[in-house]
Parts: structure tokens; sequence; C-alpha cells
């Protein structure tokens, strides 16, 4: 992680389409409120400034209360920016669905996220590796993300590459996210966990197709493999836990991480 | 600026049991809230049974109807209370607060009687989320039975006590707007949980 | 100690009327469910729709709710809370049928 | 369950030995109790203690009581916040000065005490106190039940400031979200504290929101139609209207959570089929309404404030109401709001956030009526008006950053970040606290009959607002910067300096709350100078600054007849005010009762034991809470004649102060 060189504000900077199209429906909304922002900024400290008792010039009307003419145009320009802002949130809300496919060239990398206390895991179904508190996968090749926790309520968030999403036990929710190109960017939980959480971060690296080859290669070489009782002992609560892999995993770990918090099913 | 004890004390003016009144029926819709939000997560959980018993390996259709016909009659029997306290006749009254007492105690001798079973046959409150939601649900409107019995007691002593003055009939005229809340209640229960839990 | 009108005109009949109407609507759901008669949604349909009815039946005959004779601020507060519960219980099975949906699918 | 004597309370898992600061609190706060005691005893003032203030049933006096309340648990809540401040301007590569698990409760009781034993207290004081008077009534609906409310609410502060001398309190935040809150993530005491200090509580809440409404739509003075009441008391009834019925959603989501503790079930644990999702559903569900219960009567005190100082009727009152209502009903449709990122469809987010924003329409008009109030106006700077003008400003930020949050995808983004953090302290602390403190100098005079020191007003006004931006804009930045909220130690050196401008700010509302302080003591000092005797210091429009300061028990010796919206500045403008009939009439009052206190402190016992699991203690206490209800109920009798000479005598003494200061 201390190679990365860090975005400071990772959320100005986004660094996929994501994580930039959210950023831009939020200085739209922005700029369009302005309209309504500016002038109660202007008028509050004319007003205060013109109309002041001890010297203001001002004229005073003391039984002027009430016209159409205002009332009409404060009811109708904020509803009028709210239908604009409406329409707006309404196709971006579902352009931006988190379970979403994102389009691009290539089939989606596929990468199972559990949370822990205090760390994360992540998958690689189709590459046969597990990894600890790093999220490595080629740029420009969508990822498709499963999450689930095996503790208490996580929320998982990469601030430059898209919103988060909640990490709960027993269910699975869905992320997809694209880095435009290579990058190291951060990673964490965003929901308050309990004592190790300040440090429940990730590195997130996004590489060139020859480097993640090789990320891949190293990680196959691992001498560890994540059996059952590796899971266990992985999951056991731990603060800071190093980043590691797994050369090997057993089959359906994951889903039989949410089979174990039995009793829930869809009606 | 403090009352001074030489001044009578006396009754509430009219107004006040008329604010009295609206006072409870507000407590009322906001107690059925209370119950909406428990029937709400009832019908969200009602899958959750975590490989426990379900609906249909528990509820008896002949007990929850002997329940409700215990319950509607005594709605019954508060009206003839109720029609007892119009005509001004503290026998009556007492006569039919008493019938109603013993319909209600025999209905929640019968909601404990279907409790204790279910525990005893390993389906409490803890076993899965369908059945914390089913023990709740319906054990927060046996309380609010309980709660009425107490009341009807209280004002069974009240009416022998002070008979049907004023204030102890404004309390009587609520506590009638309780008993038939609770029983309206209990539509609720048997139509969202025992007949369909029933049929699945 | 007449106090027929403050009280909104209960009368035995009412009563008597509420009672009957209730235990027929309590039997005809009741009786759905023993016989197993109609199918799974049609018989969801028929429970719901006697429960409403017999809400309105006990409001009217038991409580005596009129729209007239009862307090204006009464049935206010009676509606509103009709709005609120359907709002409530209306939204949250459908957060959580949604939520259920794409935890799980 | 537990069956032993005194449950799981023992001593070693009780007192706060396992930090210094924890000690340090716990010293402070039995100090603080000691030194009330001992006061009150030295001046020998028990008896005046409890026959004037604990066991009256008077709403000014239960008002103030209710203020007092909320200013301790004001300056608690600080103490708790600049703690935070502290602790992450330094705890940078570092755990910081503050031991672990301790940060984590006082983020927890900072938001529970500033939402549940400040805000609410502190608004519920200033509607007692004012809007019986403001509507022409001589007291609430339901005397008693009004000191019922108050002692419950002071025995949920009590549990929680309890839990810094015996036990812990929760490390859960002011939400407690399970599964963490659960027995299994968090098996000791604290989140017990939790669960029963706003359980207690907000019984008491649901209560007050009854009695306001029947108080609002009952009591009004003759002529006092609902298109005549003052801006506060719709906004009153709006926020009493969501008391009923929301804060039973609080009650039912703290009550599963609490059945899940005790009896093992599973509403929101992870295993047995629990459903931690639907305690989220169920507790914003309570938890939007909430916001503009507090917000509300703030927007009502503004409206009072703005119209007064800028001697002006209210442009647009009708607007204002109709605005108030469409609030308080949408406020019921929007909950999903504060959990977009669970993952729900993007129709249900959709909806969800376009209902957010429709909200946003009826409270810019509230902020362009208030505007256009000043526009031709003749405006003071008294400081209520200058937190009414430091409001506008802060809060259509707030409003702006609010909006953006309720863009599903910006969310996305923004949540659980320190934006977040940032807008709802935004929306909080100008659109709510900054509301009631103006109220609380406006109406003060009413309240003790003299006025506050208004050069220290002031300089609380100035360094409030001031620490307010330094502490929050820093938030705004850190969000984009993507810090998490709740974070007691971090690894970003970019963090620090935003977290260090923070701690500044809220070193400068220190002193804005240390102006608070010495503008009071000030005040008292140079009570005789600041005298009020008209009642009427600020040329006041409404009915309220028609009574004498402070008025009498009965308010109005003579019910007043109103013919318009600003009723006193009607009658003073036909010449109808003060004016004294032939003769006084006989005035009933609400005889004072102990019993709201007994009841108040048999919820503190019962709280307290089932957050120990001494459950004999506990069912005895509400068998006795009970009991206590029941007997109260056979007494008819609750109310004492007041004799019109009586009256008159009282009456003459307010007339003369008036001939004095020649008003009449």
């Amino acid at each position: 992680m201390d190679a990365c060189n860090l975005i400071r504000a990772p959320i100005l900077h986004p660094a996929g389409p994501v994580a930039l199209a959210e950023r831009d429906l939020l200085f739209t909304a922005v700029f369009v409120m302005l309209v309504v922002v500016v002038p109660v900024f202007v008028m509050t400290f004319l007003f205060a400034w013109r109309y002041r008792a001890s010297g203001g010039r001002g004229r005073y009307t003391p039984n002027w209360y009430y016209s159409g003419k205002v009332d009409a145009i404060i009811w109708l320009v904020p509803a009028l920016i709210v239908v604009v802002l409406g329409y707006l949130l309404w196709t971006e809300t579902h352009k931006l669905d988190p379970y979403r496919q994102l389009v691009s060239g290539t089939e989606p990398l596929e990468v199972e996220a559990i949370a822990q206390d205090w760390k994360w895991l992540f998958i690689y179904p189709e590459l046969g590796v597990a990894s600890v508190n790093e999220l490595v996968f080629p740029s420009n090749r969508s990822l498709s993300l499963k999450i689930t926790s095996d503790t208490v309520m996580n929320s998982f968030f990469i601030p430059a590459l898209g919103g988060q999403i909640y990490a709960m036990a027993g269910m699975q929710t869905r992320l997809h996210l694209l880095a435009d190109k290579p990058g190291c960017f951060r990673g964490r939980n965003m929901q308050y966990s309990g004592h190790g959480f300040p440090e429940q971060r990730f590195a997130v690296r996004a590489l060139a197709k020859e480097e993640f080859d090789a990320w891949l290669s190293r990680a196959r070489k691992s001498p560890e493999k994540l059996d059952m009782a590796a899971y266990r002992a992985l999951a056991a609560p731990s603060v800071d836990h190093p980043v590691s892999y797994y050369s090997g995993v057993a089959p359906r770990l994951y889903d039989s991480i949410i089979e174990k918090y039995a009793g829930k099913h869809p009606e | 600026m403090s009352p001074v004890g030489d001044d009578t004390a006396l009754l509430p003016h009219d107004e006040a049991y008329d604010e009295r009144a609206f006072g409870f029926w507000l407590y009322l819709m906001s107690d059925a809230i209370i119950f909406a939000l428990l029937f709400a997560t009832y019908q969200i959980m009602a899958g959750d049974i975590a490989g426990g018993p379900q609906g249909s390996d528990l509820f008896s259709l002949p007990h929850t109807f002997g329940e409700t016909l215990l319950l509607l009659t005594s709605s019954l029997t508060f009206g003839l209370a109720s029609l007892a306290l119009d005509a001004g006749n503290r026998r009556r009254v007492l006569a039919w607060l008493g019938v109603t007492f013993v319909l209600g105690l025999g209905f929640l001798a019968m909601e404990i009687h279907e409790f204790h079973g279910m525990i005893t046959r390993g389906a409490g409150p803890d076993r899965s989320g369908f059945l914390s939601a089913f023990f709740t649900l319906v054990s927060t409107h046996g309380l609010h039975v309980s709660a009425g019995l107490v009341f009807i007691l209280v004002m069974t002593v009240q009416v022998v006590v002070k008979g049907l003055s004023r204030p102890v009939s404004s309390r009587l005229e609520r506590l009638g707007l309780f008993w038939h809340f609770l029983d309206i209640v209990w539509i609720g229960i048997f139509s969202v949980v025992y007949l369909p839990g029933i049929l699945r | 100690m007449k106090r027929a009108k403050a009280a909104g005109g209960r009368t035995l009949g009412s009563y008597l009327t509420g009672y009957v109407l209730a235990l027929v609507l309590t039997a005809v759901p009741f009786g759905i469910a023993a016989t197993g008669a109609l199918s799974m949604q049609s018989a969801l349909i028929a429970i719901g729709a006697s429960a409403i009815v017999q809400v309105l039946v006990h409001l009217r005959y038991f409580l005596h709710l009129g729209l007239r004779s009862t307090p204006q601020e009464r049935l206010l507060a009676i509606a509103f809370t009709a709005v609120l519960i359907l709002i409530m219980i209306g939204g949250s099975l459908w957060i959580m049928l949604n939520l259920y949906y794409r935890m799980w699918a | 369950m537990d069956m032993r004597i005194l449950g799981r309370l023992t001593a070693a898992d009780a007192l706060p030995f396992y930090s210094w600061v924890a000690v340090g609190g716990a010293v402070v706060t039995v100090l603080g109790l000691l030194t009330i005691v001992g006061a009150i005893t030295f001046l020998r003032k028990w008896r005046y203690v409890w026959t004037e203030w604990m066991t009256s049933l008077d709403h000014k006096r239960i008002g103030i009581m209710y203020v007092m309340l909320a200013l301790v648990m004001l300056v608690r809540g600080f103490v708790d916040a600049i703690m935070m401040r502290a602790q992450q301007a330094v705890a940078l590569n570092s755990t910081g000065y503050l031991p672990p698990e301790h940060f984590d409760q006082i983020f927890s009781s900072h938001g529970t005490i500033m939402i549940f034993f400040m805000a609410m207290p502190f608004l519920t004081g200033l509607i007692n106190i004012i809007v019986p008077q403001q509507i022409g009534a001589r007291d609430v609906a339901f005397p008693f039940m009004n000191s019922v409310s108050l002692w419950l609410t002071a025995a949920g502060a009590g549990l929680v400031l309890i839990s810094l001398v015996v036990g812990r309190f929760s490390t859960a935040g002011w939400t407690g979200y399970p599964p963490y809150s659960g027995a299994e993530y968090n098996p000791g005491v604290g989140v017990d504290y939790w669960i029963w200090a706003i359980q207690v509580s907000g019984i008491g809440t649901t209560l007050s929101g009854i009695n306001f409404i029947v108080t609002i739509l009952k009591r009004r003075a003759p002529g006092m139609k609902l298109m005549r009441m003052p801006l506060f008391c719709w906004t009153t009834l709006a926020t009493s209207i969501l008391m009923i019925f929301a804060f039973p959603a609080l009650t039912v989501t703290t009550a599963l959570l609490a059945l899940d503790r005790i009896f093992d079930m599973h509403f929101f644990t992870n295993a047995g089929g629990g459903n931690l999702m639907n305690y989220i559903n169920l507790f914003w569900i309570w938890g939007h309404p909430e916001v503009y219960i507090l917000i509300l009567p703030a927007f009502g005190i503004y409206s009072s404030v703005v119209s007064t100082f800028a001697a002006k009727r209210l442009f647009g009152y009708k607007s204002l109401v109709y605005a108030t209502m469409a609030i308080a009903l949408l406020s019921f449709t929007v909950w999903l709001h504060h959990f977009f990122t669970m993952g729900a469809g993007a129709g249900v987010n959709a909806f969800f956030g376009i209902a957010t924003m429709v909200i946003a329409v009826p409270t810019g008009v509230k902020v362009f009526d208030w505007l256009m109030t000043l526009f031709r106006g003749r405006i003071t700077f008294h400081p209520s008006m200058l937190w009414a003008l430091g409001f506008i400003v802060t809060f259509v930020i707030g409003g702006m950053t609010g909006v953006l949050l309720a863009l599903p995808p910006a969310d996305y983004l923004m949540h659980n970040s320190t934006f977040l953090v940032a807008h709802f302290h935004n929306m909080l602390i100008p659109g709510a606290l900054f509301g009631y403190l103006a109220g609380y100098m406006f109406w003060f005079p009413k309240a003790f009959g003299f006025t506050l020191d208004e050069r220290w007003g002031k300089g609380a006004f100035w360094c409030w607002i001031i620490g307010f931006y330094l502490a929050f804009m820093p938030l705004y930045v850190l969000g984009f910067m993507g810090m998490a909220r709740r974070m007691e130690r971090y690894e970003i050196s970019a963090w620090q300096p935003f977290l260090l401008i923070a701690a500044l700010g809220a070193v400068v509302i220190l002193a804005g709350i240390t102006c608070l302080v010495i503008q009071l003591v000030v005040s008292i000092r140079k009570r005789n100078e600041k005298r009020d005797l008209t009642g009427d210091p600020w040329d006041g429009r409404t009915l309220e600054w028609l009574t004498s300061s402070p008025p009498a028990p009965y308010n109005f010796a003579v019910l007043p007849q109103v013919r318009d919206i600003d009723a006193l500045h009607d009658m003073k403008r036909h010449g109808s005010v003060y004016v004294r009939p032939k003769q006084y009439e006989d005035i009933l009052l609400p005889i004072n009762t102990g019993a709201g206190v007994l009841i108040g402190g048999l919820a503190f016992v019962f709280g307290f034991s089932a957050v120990w699991h001494i459950w004999w203690v506990a069912a005895a206490a509400l068998l006795a809470i009970l009991a206590t209800a029941a007997a109260r109920s056979f007494r008819d009798k609750t109310e004492f004649c007041l004799t019109g000479s009586k009256v008159q005598e009282i009456e003459n003494r307010h007339f003369r102060d008036l001939a004095r200061e020649g008003v009449l």
C-alpha cells in the first residue's frame, strides 16, 4: 500500500467511469441549486443592511405582507428546480444502479468480497486465488463484485472508483466498477464495526494486463491454501491484518459463508 | 404563588372530559402505529423460519376461533355495560363489566395455553425470526388485554366506591374505547397471522 | 341520568347488529381457511376483504363512528392514522421485498 | 434470564476504572450532582424546590425545568464533541489520547444526548412556556401528564448520565445498528443503557405530543381560529403530530432490539432468521420525522423573531402554514434515503430520492417568506435576530448538501463519510439549536421577568457561528477525501490539517458556550436594571406578550378576544389592549402533585434494573408505576379555585407596574 501514490481527494478525482458519473451528477446538482442559494445569500445580507433600523435607507412598509406574484415565484422556482433534479435523479439512479453490468469490451472479472473483523477477503473464483486486504484486477476490464459479510454490517467503498454498498451477513450485494487506467487506490469499510474499524482498509490495484498476470502468478505461488480451517483462522478478529495471498480456495467457500446464516429465504 | 390550601378543590369543567376523550383517542392512534409496525415486521419475517416450524405446524384453527369468539363477545358485553351506563344503572354496569372481565380472562388463558404449548414443543420466540415476530405481535396484544383487565378492575372498584359520577363515567368511556380498539387489533391478528399461516 | 346523546346515540340494536355482522365476517374467513375451498390467492383476498369490512363494522357499531356524529378532529386523526399505516406498512413491505429480492436473487 | 439478586451488576464490571478519562467523567458527574444537592441543602431550599418546582403542574415552570435540563445536557454533549475533535486532531498514526473503546462511547453518547436530551427537552420546554400563552390559554390540556413527561425525560437523561459512573455507555452510535448492537457482538450493558434511556424518554415525548395537540385544538382563546395562530403554534402542532405518530416506530425498534438482547430472539441477529435490514427500516421510519420534530419548532421561533424584530407582519402566512403541514406529512415518506447504499433497486431508491427533494420545496418557500418579511422592514439586531439571520445563510448550505445526499448515486459516494456528519450538523445546529437559542433569548424575559444581556448574547452568536463554520466546513472537505465517520485514528496525513481546523472550531464554540454562561450570570446580577415590568419588552405581536413577565399562574385573568393573526399587535392598533373587567372571575388551576416525580423516579429505577438485569426490581418498579397511575385515577378533584378577589390582587400589581412604565 505504501507504494501507492494516493489521490488526496479521490471523490473529486475519479479514476473510473462510475465514480466520474457520480461526481458529475454531484457537480451538476450543485450548479442547479445555486439558482436558489445565491439569491438567498444576497437577499439576506442586502435586506439586513438596507432595512436596518439604525439608519437603513430602505422603505418601511409594515402592512405589506402578501403578494400573489412573489408567492407564486417562491413556490414555482424551487418546484421547477426539483422537477429538473428529479428527472436527473431518476435517470442517473437507474444508470448507476450498482447491480448493473458495465459495458466494456471484455468479460468482467468476478470477485467475491467478504467483510471480516477487521479486514477484507477477496476471492477470485475464476482464478482460484484469494487475497486479504488487497484487491487487484486488470485496468480497463470491468470488475463484478459479490459482497457479503461474515460479521456485523460493513460498507464496501473504493472512493476513486465508485460508490459504496453495504455488506451484510447471510446476504449478497453487488457492485460493478471499472478503472480507466492502471492505478493504485484505497478502499475501506465505511460502516463503524468496532475496535479495529479505523484500520479496516485495503489496497486497490488496477494493473495493466502483463502486470496483472505477474501478480497472479505470484499469488499462485503462495504456500497457503484457503480451506475451511484456514478460513476460520483468518476470520478470527484481527486488526491491521497484513496483505496476504492464498493459492487455492475451497470450492463454494463464498456460498457456504452466506448459507451459514441460514433461515433467511425470499418469499 | 403556590396553590393555597384553603381554596376548595373542584371537579373539572365540562370541556375537560371532551379533551380527555380526544387525548385518549390520540393515544390509541399512536398505539395503532405500534401495532401496524409489528404487523409489518411479522409480514416481513413470516418466511424467516430458520429451519424451524412454520405457522401451519403450530396454529390451530378451532383454538383461534375460540379466542376470537371470546374477545368479540366481550366487545358486545362491554357495549351492554355502556348502555347500562347510559341508563345510569350501576348494578347492571358492574354485572356487564364482570362478564367482560371473565371473557377477557378466558381469552388470555387460551393465549397463554397456546404459547405454553408452543414453547414446550421447542417453538419458542428464540427459535426463529418468524417465531420472534409471532410471539412479539401476539403477546403485545395480550399485554394490552391484560392492561385492559387491570383497567376493568380499577374501574369496577371506582364504580363501587364512587358510583357513576361524571369523572367515573368518563373513565368508563375511555376504557370502552380501549377495549373495542383491542378487538379491532385482534381482527388484524387472525387475518394476518393465523389464517394465512394455516393456509400456507 | 340519560346520557344517550353524549354517547353518540348507541343502542342495544347497534351493538347487536355489530355483533351479528362481526360473527358472520369472522365465520367466513375461518370457513375459507378450514375448508381450503379457494385457491391461495383468492383465499387471502377474501380474508383481507372480510377483515377490512369487519374493522369498519367495529368502528361503526361498537365505537359509533359516524361521519357527522363524531367530532371532526377525531375523524381527522383516524384518517391520518390510516394514511400513515398505509405508508408505513406499504413502504416497509415494498422496501423489504425489494431488498430480499436483490439480496438473494 | 439472569436470576441473581443484583443481576449482572458487580463492582468490578460497573466502576469506570478502565480509563482515566472515564474516571474523570464519573467524578465530574458525581461532583456536579453533589454540588446541586449540596447547594440546595445549604440554602435550605428543598421545600421551595419541591413545592414550587418539582411538583409544579404549571406549564411555565415545567417548561423552565425542561430548558434547564436541556442546557445542562448541551454542556455534557458538547464536552463529548470537543473530546472527539481533540482526539481526531491528534490521532494521526497514533492512538490519540483517548483509551480504546472510549471514543466509541463518546460518539454514541454525543448523538444520543444532543438529540434526545438536549434538543427534545429544549423544544418541549419552549413550547410549554410559550404555546399556551400564544393561543390565549391558561394551561395545557393535561397538566399532570405534562409533569409525567418531564420526569420521564429526566429519568432517561439520568440513565445516560449514570452510565458514565456505573458501567459503560453504548459504542454502537446513536443509531444503534445491529447486529453490532446485538448481544452477540456487544454483550455488555452499554447498548442497554442506550435502549432504556430512549425508551423511557420516548414515552414522555409521546405523551407531550398528545398534550400539545389537544391543547392547541381545544384551548384556543375566543376568536383564535386555526388560521390566526402564530406560526410557532402551527409548527408545534406539526411537531406534536410527528411525535405521536413517529415515536411509536422508535419504541418498536428499540423494544425489538431489547427482546433480541434479553430473550435471544431473532429480529435482527445474523443467525436464526434475523433481518438487520428491518431494524434500519423501522429506525428511520421514526428517524426522518424526528429531524422535523427538531427543526419545525425552530422554524416557528424564527417566524416570531423575524417578524418582531423586523417590526412587520410575517410575509405569506398561509404559505408558511401550508409549507409546515406539507413538510410534516412528507417527512413520513422519505425514510429510505438514510440507507440508499443498502442495495435496494433503482426504482425504490429513485422514488425516495425524489420524495426527499420534494420536501426541499416547502422548506425553500419558508426561507423566502422570512426574507420577504425582512424586505421593507425595520430591522433591530437583537441577538435573537442574529441567530435567525445566521440560520438563514447557514441553513441553505445544509439544504444544498442535503439535496446532494438525496441523489442516490451521489449518496453512494458521500454516505457514512464526514460529509454526512457535516450535513446533518449543518441542518441541526442552525436549523434547530440556533432557533432554540433565539427563542431562549427572546422569551427569557417572559419566563423570568428580566431581559438577558444583549452584548454577551451577540458574543455567543458570533462565536457559535464562526465556530460552526470552522468545525464543519473542513468535514465537508474530508468527505471528499474519503474520510469515514467515527474514526478513532487514521493514517492519512493530508486529513490532519482539516481536523485541526475543526478542533479549533470546537474551541470557538466553547467560547460561545462560555458567553452563554456569562450572559446568564451577568443578567441575573443586573436583573434589577433589566426588569421587564410591561411584559412586552420587544413591542411584541402575539399574545404571550400580553401577560405579565413572569405571567401569573393563570396567564390571562380574562381570556383575550382575538381578531387577527398578530393578535396583540392588532389590539394595540385598536387601543383594546390592557382593558380591565369590572370584576374578575374565579379561575381553576391544577393542584400540584409529586406523582409525576414519583413515576419518573420509578421509571429510572426500572431502566437501571433492566440494564443490569435486576429483574425483580424492574418488575417491582413497573408495578409501582401502574399502582401510582391507578391511585392517581381515583382522584376526581385535580383543580383548585383561585377566587376572583385573589386574581384581582395579582392583576392590581401588574397594572400598577404597567402604569409606572407609562404603558397605560
